[in-house]
């Protein structure tokens, strides 16, 4: 399973993706995001918040109720910022 | 068309080429963004704009796909610039096509407010103070809900 | 700033002219009309726009001045053409510049809708079936209204 | 007085503009608009219906009740069209 990292989740990580197998219980996003909080600190800060956190699964946006399957591609990222104009 | 690209665009030439040949069109509507010196009371040496590969074109053609739905456009360019970018550079543009000028404003602005919030763009700040990721603003929410159809 | 001429204009150097130099800018909004080869059903070879100069640069700069008091503009173009013009060819062009995209968009609609019913231009198109004054038409006195304040 | 004509008043009448010297009375663009259908038959056709003209004294708009002078620029037109776009 391929994860990717965006703004200040990659910089608080320290990685802009990595490949992981998850427990064959992680079934959900949700789950998935649970489990990536105790590979590190600096996992454990980028995702102690899930209100903060924006997910895609293959490029596509899902909620933290997503099901997710060992082939797929995730991105987890803050909310998007247009910006200020 | 969308197009995602780091070079600098000619608002211009996308305006001149999207009417074009085409005497159908009576209006052209465009908007342009720009990176802006100030941040709040901040001063903006430079803005990197870190984007999706992928998912960026994707969410681009899907925005312009519900633009089309929605109005008769006769042509359409989102053109999305990512890297990293100086005050006054260019950062976006939009322009829309149309027979009426209804039409050409409000999905230009309908494809504005709706890259703003569904787009996988983030930006970092440099300021004097150091980078810093921008937070997603309730106002570009506010502005993108207003087109959501019950 | 107006313009009323008989030449073309390259709405490319207008954007680009509008922003130069001003790093507030942060957003560029643009409308440029073009002559369109059917009206209803129509086909039309040419169109001509009568003006009253003198009272035309009056009445756009009377249209600035209400689209500057209402919206935080950092610049503003209104570029109208007169004469006889071909299906294809540029009419008009209006380009305002503001630190936000919402009074940029607002701005430029506005004057494009107080255009289209104060500046004294009148249109004759030419068809296969002889030349015709254009009537005004209820649709742009009703975008107008929105304008109106209480 | 000067008076000036556009679009189809303009070409009804056959004049672009024309000087012209009002009787004292007429001191109201609708008492010119009713003293100037009487000038000749394309005066009379383009001054018929007074809903589908407008007036513009020294370039400014005015309704058929605003008043005029001698040395006046007085315009006399159809609403405006911006057009179909």
């Amino acid at each position: 399973m391929r994860l990717l990292y965006f703004a200040w989740v990659r910089t608080r990580i320290g990685l802009a993706e990595e490949e992981v197998s998850p427990p064959s219980h992680v079934t959900t996003l949700g789950e998935l995001v649970a489990w990536l909080g105790t590979r590190g600190p600096g996992h454990a800060a980028a995702f102690a918040n899930h209100s903060a956190l924006r997910f895609a699964v293959n490029q596509e946006y899902v909620g933290l109720d997503g099901k997710i399957s060992p082939g797929d591609e995730i991105a987890v990222f803050p909310p998007v910022t247009g910006g200020r104009t | 068309m969308i197009r995602v690209q780091q070079d600098d665009f000619d608002p211009g030439a996308e305006i001149a080429r999207i009417a074009a040949g085409n005497t159908r069109v009576g209006g052209v509507a465009s908007f342009v963004g720009l990176v802006r010196d100030m941040a709040g009371e901040s001063s903006i040496s430079a803005m990197t704009l870190e984007h999706y590969p992928g998912m960026t074109e994707k969410a681009l053609a899907a925005i312009e796909r519900e633009a089309r739905e929605r109005w008769p456009l006769e042509d359409c360019l989102i053109l999305h610039r990512y890297g990293r970018l100086l005050p006054g550079d260019r950062i976006v543009l939009v322009v829309t096509a149309s027979a009426h000028r209804e039409a050409a404003f409000d999905a230009c602005r309908f494809l504005m407010d709706w890259l703003k919030t569904k787009a996988p763009f983030w930006k970092l700040e440099e300021t004097a103070a150091g980078a810093r990721w921008v937070a997603a603003e309730a106002r570009d929410d506010e502005a993108a809900a207003r087109w959501v159809r019950e």
